[in-house]
């Protein structure tokens, strides 16, 4: 993968010089913009990796290592709690995590994989929790919570019960388990996107901001790193919409912001139907707005054919590897950092055809930095699902 | 609990009560008055505002005008609740009863006897108990779910939980209606022990017979209109159909028309059979008119949903014209030319939400789509025959009274041209004068040679109509008399339907 | 009053003029419960054109009808079921299992294009089929049914698919949603448009055809229906064919407008019933005309624009949204109390009776 | 067949068969047994403690909703508004708890007030305005979700971990909440059976006209009914903040109304109403949950979880319909139509067509 974006450094030092005036008003009730983390983010995104970049679900943000020896074991049954497969980013993650988890199979690393998914209802995972706990047998228990405080007890309860616990994905609000593996996180996510708009459009430009749904942590955090940024731009944010990730929702949408002016950029917390959204334009006679997508591939191949200016701010999907392997770390013995920051770098104009290139077998609803290219089960695994 | 009062006792007054519906007046300022220990009759045509009247007493409607006076003191009923507590309780026309509720529930609902502020379903269950033990009805059980009951079953628990409210005045809409002359004794019997306590009776029904069985005094109304009130010890039965008719009306069963001749046989059921019934053997005739009589529960509307496909024979042949008829569903009996007026109007026989024209039209429109616009043009013809009076063919039929419902349910079935008609208590609830229309129809039906099959409860019906009566019994052919003048008497027919000598039995 | 002079009421109707039938359609149409929806349609146009002008202008009227088309075909579809006295919560998931199955098997070939949408129509067919047959053979009230196979379409379309969509679809499966022929005035005549209304008229000669009357009459009491002849279980079952394949074409619009996206479909059920109430055809059957029904898919759609042009904040939309539907049903449930004939009609002479 | 039956009708109590709560446990323990083999094929113990505590723990937040929806459902209404309730509830509950343990009683009666007070729209919604329960609930959750997703970013609160033992501790084998929910359960079913509002529950929902003609004030037992359920779901609201140690506004869309509403068809009560009961409910619950835990342990797809469980509650409810009709009364004719439209559509009388002949 590319080193960070240069594009992020000279926004960023904007960021923080009005970063203090402008977080009360722009972040109504401040909730989910935590200036600290943002901060943090911003700038881990321009700190080198440890770790091989050929393989970055294995690198490390400043990691901070903590012994595993206490858990060191025999035993590999490996338990893993998902919060759903209910949404394609989850399931081609979801593949990888499989397929990972065969190699590390036909190894002996691991022996049984357990898997329970909540379907998105938190209180059921709560109970796939406590079921792994009171079953006794678990040697690792993988979490990737639903929502990140409402899991907290719950993970709470699984580090008591002394098996080693692993959180990737979203956080949760302790810091008991052995491992939290996540990329760099919304803030940043958010920044790259909205600070691609604020580079690539006029000052006094008009953005509009697609959303889907309200109230999850995750993507409010991207939210609030827009807002943050937007505020200190010049451009105009003509509303933030709700979608459901719905393509004929979003496309009904933008057509009717259309219908009242003009759009010219527009800022997504996650490339779920993007294209609907760039139709949007097409069918009304619109030129092509400034666009922050995701590295999905419907939406990168548009952008493809259409040449429009666009940027795909990247959730590393090649987070799902990395549990999987921490996992048998810690049953090796070997150190981890206790929070495994994993890179997260947008795919930009330079280097999205070569991404494109080496998904090109791939499905529409496909992530472009899924990282298993390496997995035996590459490319069938991905294709036929 | 009731005190004894004197007969002379008024205990409720209408006086000047008045109601509209939607703009149009059903009530003009009728009065009524309601002595201790009477039986009231309470007369009139379908639609004659015999039931307004009697809602507005419960409190199920407000009057617009007038006053009810209860022991003199003025009242008003905003809720059924207010009506019961002040002593006046209803069987209404409709059925009132819960069917996945047990007897005892039903007979307490509303106002279960309560222990420590929790109902106690002993105190309540024994209660009911007792009650139908006063009233002779021992083989009820308070247990009982309502809906394993016959009709005639749930129209005595209706009446039982109207007596157990201790109630002072008691009215009772068509409480008959859907009794055979065997309950109908259960219930004179039930009354007269009322009268003896004191409670006043305000009694509905269009069956002449009981009126004058019962009733001390008798109210008319028409069209919304006190007509009178009198003694009925002292009015005949002509004057009494006079003044509610407006008219009179010379011979209620109107005579065969001219060149009616019994035809080929139409109808034949031979060796007929099924859970309900054994070895029914039946003929109509074209141009006949054959009446089903018997019991509640002998078997009489089973024969008619056999033959309908709506149940079926498991045993035996049916012809029609002829040809073997084995209908498994309505639309096969249509479709051989076979037509049911189902003895439940409101359930079975209309779509009360649509109009008259869509209700006229729906057997055309289910069974015989291609002939459906043809002949829905007879239906206008065939309305403006039965006299229906209504607002216009777009009306809804749920507006309609019991009457001209009725009138609607034979257009449907007129306007398939039917060869062979089963009419399942076809005149159950409607007036005399619809009544008189039902009857000349059948006539004319029978002029025209189509082949009859009626059942009925009535027995001057049965006798004044029928050719020829079959009697069943436990779902069996009990025998067969004759009908019209000079053939069977109501004894004849009730010795067959119950297998006993009925003076025997009533004495 | 003797027989002779007796004027049965019958008689007036076939002779009353032609305006009075005009009126009599008009108030059958509008009328029992269905006049609120076409004033709150007509109250949320006049709102939206009083906020953004432009919106009156013919190309985004059209651009509106073209996003308005699929609601209002689920609607036709779910006022069959509904009429018939029936519930159908499968749509939703019908409409994002077929959009998916379209993208999996068309894969992007327009050659496959044909072929596929008659199979989707065969899947609809038999969705229909087997929703009504539960329901009328098994005797499964329909809320049941429908939510199981609401369930079971739901999962096994993401257990084929392996919880994402595959595949693509071609730009021929497109075109009817997303295309449509250019004109001047209005910019583009959307198909989307002429296939809705094609399907509007064919339903509505459809209600008044003998199955149509049957329809309303076993939602209004399938008792009685039976008793006349009308085959029920088919009837109903036919209803639910009918909107499983309506679902279906609004399937091939909206994968046509906006392409596949993993939550198509979601909760459009809710929408449908809500469209289909709003237009004042009764939960239970028996009452409710189609047009209505179709003008309250618009209305809905055309609040949700509203929204939009007022710049409401997002979140609220579904508090406001809520908030108006509760009262257009309260205030349309009012109406209903008011028999329409006495509107029709004035009140005509005392009846009479024989 | 003899007549004496058809008068008295005394002949077919005698004959009577299982009540349909009784058939529901019936179901429970077969779907136990067969869960049971195909774990024991899985060379596991269904009933070990651990996969006992879970079915039952799963029970729990699932049985408070369909408690409630049961005492609307037998009324002839429905609640779609549950699920935004319970997201309601655990935000009130987490954000006036915010961490103290002295606040949990208060934040107990706020959750059971605002979530009353919200049933008592609903109730007077559909009762004085006359809107279709359906429609009149949905439109209150979307309100509702109005308000949550415009207050509420994310999870919010937080609450005392003395709360939280209400989530997570247990006696034995038996998690305290699936004890609670039964005692709440227990209380239902006293209140249907023992109190006159109870009563009245099924004979508003049995006929609405007939409960009004025999004197009772039908508005107020819905009413009731649409508060209790409300409440019920404000329990549920408040074992998600015990056990999210938070509130979350994010519960709505796990799909908890036609779950509980699959729950309560599922144990035995009718969905028009005046039929059934708690018991059976809470028999439908732990099939639910047996379900769950079944396909937890063999690892089933989720996917294809979806589909068993669409298809076995479709599968159940046809084996009840299927005694109905046997149980057919033919002719029983109750109520005119008062025009008071029954809130539930789903006619209930059999049809006249095919079948029925044979079913006798
Ligand atoms: N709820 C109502 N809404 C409108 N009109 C009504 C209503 N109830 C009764 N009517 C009308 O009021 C008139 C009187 O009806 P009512 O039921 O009192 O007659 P009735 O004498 O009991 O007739 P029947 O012998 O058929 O039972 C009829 O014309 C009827 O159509
Ligand atoms: N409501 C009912 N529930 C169950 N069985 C019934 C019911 N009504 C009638 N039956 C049964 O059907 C059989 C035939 O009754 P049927 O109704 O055909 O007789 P009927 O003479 O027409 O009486 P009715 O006057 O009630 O119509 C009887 O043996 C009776 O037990
Ligand atoms: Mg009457
Ligand atoms: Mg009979």
């Amino acid at each position: 993968t590319d080193e960070p974006s240069d594009t992020a450094a000279p926004d960023e030092t904007a960021t923080e010089d009005a970063g203090a005036g402008g977080e009360e008003e722009e972040t109504a009730d401040g909730e989910f913009f935590v200036r600290a983390d943002f901060d943090r983010q911003l700038a881990q995104r321009d700190i080198e990796p440890e770790g091989d970049p050929a393989t970055p679900w294995l690198q490390a943000i400043e990691p901070e290592y903590v012994d595993t020896a206490e858990f060191a074991q025999d035993g590999n049954t490996l338990c893993f709690s998902n919060a759903s497969v209910s949404n394609p980013w989850r399931v081609t993650g979801w593949i990888t995590m499989q397929q990972q988890v065969e190699v590390l199979q036909q190894q002996g690393l691991i022996g049984e994989f357990r898997v329970s998914d909540a379907a998105d209802d938190d209180n059921k995972q709560i109970s796939d929790i406590q079921a792994f706990i009171d079953a006794g047998d678990c040697n690792a228990i993988i979490i990737s919570p639903s929502t990140t405080a409402t899991l907290t007890p719950a993970v709470e309860a699984a580090c008591a019960s002394g098996v080693p616990v692993i959180v990737f994905d979203r956080g949760v609000n302790t810091d008991c388990m052995v491992t939290f593996i996540h990329p760099i996180g919304g803030y940043a996510y958010g920044a790259d996107a909205a600070e691609f708009l604020v580079e690539n459009l006029e000052p006094g430009s008009t953005v509009l901001a697609l959303r889907i749904l309200p109230g999850v942590d995750v993507l409010e955090n991207r939210w609030a790193a827009a807002q943050e940024i937007f505020g200190d731009s010049e451009l105009e944010v003509l509303g933030d919409e709700f979608t459901g990730g719905d393509g004929a929702e979003i496309k009904n949408i933008v057509t009717q912001y259309l219908q009242r002016g003009e759009v010219d950029g527009i800022w997504m917390d996650a490339g779920d139907g993007a294209v609907a959204a760039i139709e949007a334009f097409e069918d009304t006679g619109n030129d092509y707005p400034v666009m922050a997508g995701e590295d999905e591939l419907s939406f990168m191949r548009k952008w493809q054919e259409t040449g429009m200016t666009a940027v795909a701010p990247v959730y590393s999907n090649f987070q799902w590897r990395t549990p999987i392997l921490a996992a048998t770390m810690i049953w090796a013995g070997e150190q981890v950092p206790s929070e495994w920051v994993l890179p997260q770098d947008p795919i930009t104009e330079d280097d999205r055809d070569d991404f494109l290139d080496r998904n090109a077998d791939m499905p529409a609803l496909h992530y472009a930095k899924f990282g298993g290219e390496d997995l035996p089960g590459f490319p069938t695994a991905w294709q036929d699902r | 609990m009731t005190e004894v009062a004197s007969p002379a006792t008024t205990l409720l007054r209408m006086s000047g009560i008045e109601k509209s519906f939607l703009g149009v007046r059903v009530l003009h300022g009728v009065d009524l008055d309601l002595r201790a220990g009477e039986v009231h009759a309470l007369i009139g045509e379908n639609g004659a505002g015999k039931s307004t009247l009697m809602k507005i007493l419960a409190g199920v409607y407000q009057a617009d005008g007038g006053t009810v006076q209860l022991d003199g003191v003025d009242v008003r009923f905003e809720h059924p609740l207010l009506a019961q507590q002040a002593g006046v309780s209803t069987v209404f026309q409709e059925f009132n009863l819960l069917p996945e509720r047990t007897v005892a529930e039903n007979v307490f609902l509303g106002r279960e006897p309560r222990r420590n502020r929790l109902v106690d379903a002993g105190r309540m269950n024994a209660e009911t108990a007792t009650l139908l033990a006063d009233l002779g009805l021992t083989w009820l059980t308070p247990e009982t779910r309502v809906r394993s009951l016959s009709v005639a079953g749930q129209q005595i628990v209706e009446i039982v939980k109207a007596l157990s409210y201790d109630a002072r005045i008691i009215s009772m809409d068509e409480p008959t209606a859907a009794l055979a002359d065997e309950e109908v004794e259960l219930l004179y019997r039930l009354i007269v022990r009322l009268k003896e306590r004191g409670v006043a009776i305000l009694y509905v029904s269009h069956r002449l017979k009981e009126i004058f069985d019962l009733s001390d005094r008798v109210t008319i109304l028409k069209d919304g209109a006190l007509v009178d009130t009198a003694a009925t010890a002292e009015i005949t039965s002509d004057e009494l159909v006079r003044k509610m008719v407006g008219r009179p009306i010379s011979s209620f069963f109107p005579d065969k028309l001219p060149g009616t001749e019994a035809g080929d046989v139409r109808l034949e059921i031979q060796g007929g059979g099924n859970e309900q019934l054994d070895g029914i053997d039946l003929r109509v005739r074209g141009g006949e008119i054959v009446a089903l009589a018997g019991l509640q529960g002998s078997g009489r509307t089973e024969i008619a949903h056999a033959l309908f496909g709506v149940d079926r024979f498991t045993r035996g042949t049916v012809r029609l014209d002829g040809r073997p008829l084995t209908a498994r569903t309505p639309r096969q009996a249509v479709r051989a030319g076979l037509a049911l007026v189902t003895e439940d109007r409101k359930g079975e026989g209309l779509v009360l939400n649509q109009s008259i024209a869509a209700n006229a039209r729906l057997v055309l429109d289910a069974v015989l789509p291609r002939r459906a616009s043809q002949s829905t043009r007879r239906i206008p013809g065939i309305l403006s025959s039965l006299e229906l009076v209504s607002q216009g063919s777009g009306q809804e039929v749920r507006f309609l009274s019991g009457g001209n419902q009725q009138k609607v349910v034979l257009a449907k079935w007129l306007a398939t041209e039917p060869k062979v008609i089963v009419l399942d208590e076809p005149t159950r609830g409607i007036d005399v004068g619809a009544k008189e229309r039902v009857y000349t129809l059948m006539r004319e039906l029978s002029a025209q040679g189509v082949a009859i099959l009626m059942i009925s409860s009535e027995l001057p019906e049965v006798l004044g109509m029928a050719d020829r009566i079959v009697v069943l019994r436990d779902g069996r052919v009990a025998g067969e008399l004759p009908g019209g003048p000079g053939g069977a008497d109501e004894e004849s027919v009730m010795a067959l339907a119950t297998g006993h000598d009925v003076e025997e039995e009533q004495r | 009053m003797s027989v002779t002079t007796q004027q049965p009421a019958q008689g007036p109707a076939p002779q009353r003029s032609a305006g009075a039938r005009a009126g009599d359609l008009l108030a059958r149409v509008f009328g029992g419960g269905s006049a609120t929806v076409f004033a709150l349609l007509i109250v949320v146009f006049v709102a939206i054109f009083i906020v953004n002008p432009s919106f009156a202008e013919p190309p985004s009227l059209m651009a509106f009808l073209k996003q308005a088309a699929p609601l209002m075909i689920l609607a036709i579809g779910q006022y069959f079921v509904i009429v018939s006295g029936e519930f159908d919560l499968s749509v939703g998931s019908l409409v994002g299992a077929q959009v998916v199955i379209a993208a999996a098997l068309i894969d992007g070939e327009d050659g496959r294009t044909v072929p596929v949408i008659l199979l989707m129509i065969g899947f609809g067919i038999l969705v229909g089929l087997v929703n009504g047959l539960i329901t009328t053979l098994l005797k499964v009230q329909s809320f049941i049914t429908t939510l199981g196979m609401m369930l079971v379409l739901y999962g096994a379309i993401r257990l084929w698919t392996g919880g994402a969509p595959t595949g693509a679809l071609s730009e021929a499966f497109r075109q009817p949603g997303r295309g449509g022929i250019d004109m001047s005035v209005v910019r583009q005549l959307p198909w989307a448009l002429m296939i809705l209304i094609g399907i509007a008229l064919i339903a509505v000669a459809v209600m008044r055809s003998s199955y149509g009357r049957t329809l309303i009459a076993t939602g209004d009491n399938e008792r009685a229906a039976g008793f006349s002849g009308v085959r029920v279980w088919r009837v109903r079952t036919l209803a639910f064919v009918v909107s499983s394949v309506l679902a279906t074409l609004a399937a091939i619009l909206i994968g046509g407008y906006a392409g596949v996206t993993a939550q198509v479909g979601q909760g459009l059920e809710f929408t449908a019933i809500t469209a289909v109430v709003l237009g004042g055809v009764a939960l239970g059957g028996g009452r409710g005309s189609v047009v209505a029904a179709m003008a309250g898919a618009l209305t809905l759609e055309a609040l949700f624009v509203l929204f939009n042009q007022l710049s409401m904040p997002s979140t609220i939309r579904p508090a406001v949204q809520g908030a108006i539907i509760i009262a257009a049903v309260a205030y349309a449930a009012r109406e209903r109390a008011r028999p329409r004939h006495h509107q029709e009609v004035p009140t005509q002479p005392q009846p009479n009776h024989v | 067949m003899s007549r004496a039956v058809a008068v008295t009708g005394t002949g077919k109590a005698a004959r009577r068969r299982l009540g349909a709560t009784e058939l529901v446990w019936l179901a429970l323990v077969g779907v136990t047994v067969i869960g049971a083999i195909l774990v024991a094929l899985d060379d596991q113990n269904l009933f070990s403690i651990a996969n006992t505590r879970d079915v039952l723990s799963r029970s729990s937040l699932l049985g408070f909703v369909a408690i409630g929806q049961t005492l609307v459902i037998l009324c002839r209404s429905l609640d779609l508004s549950v699920g935004y309730v319970m997201a309601l509830s655990s935000l009130i509950a987490a954000t006036t708890m915010n961490g103290d343990p002295a606040r949990v009683p208060l934040a107990i009666v706020a959750v059971l007030l605002v979530s009353g007070a919200i049933g008592l729209c609903n109730g007077l919604i559909v009762t004085v305005l006359k809107v279709n329960p359906f429609i009149a609930t949905l439109g209150v959750g979307l309100i509702i979700k109005g308000y949550l997703d415009t207050e509420y970013q994310g999870p919010a609160g937080d609450v005392p971990s003395s709360f939280q033992q209400f989530g997570f501790s247990r006696i034995g084998p038996i998690p305290v909440s699936t004890l609670v929910m039964l005692i709440v359960a227990v209380a239902g079913i006293l209140f249907l059976r023992k109190t006159r509002t109870g009563y009245h529950m099924f004979a508003v929902g049995g006929s609405a006209d007939v409960a009004r003609l025999s004197g009772i004030r039908t508005g107020r037992v819905l009413v009731t009914a649409h508060v209790l359920c409300s409440i019920a779901a404000g329990l549920g609201g408040l074992l998600i903040a015990a056990r999210f140690g938070t509130g979350s506004a994010l519960v709505y869309n796990s799909g908890y109304d036609l779950e509980s509403i699959a729950a309560v068809v599922l144990g035995g009560t009718l969905l028009m109403g005046g039929r059934g009961g708690i018991g059976g409910t809470i028999a439908g619950v732990l099939i639910l949950a047996v379900l769950d835990t079944v396909f937890n342990i063999l690892a089933v797809d989720p996917f294809f979880k979806d589909v068993l469980r669409g298809a076995i509650i479709v599968a159940a409810v046809a084996i009840y319909a299927r005694r109905q009709i046997d149980r057919k009364a033919s002719r029983v004719r109750f109520g005119g139509d008062g025009g008071s439209a029954p809130p539930d559509p789903v006619p209930d009388s059999p049809v006249p067509a095919g079948s029925t002949g044979g079913a006798r």
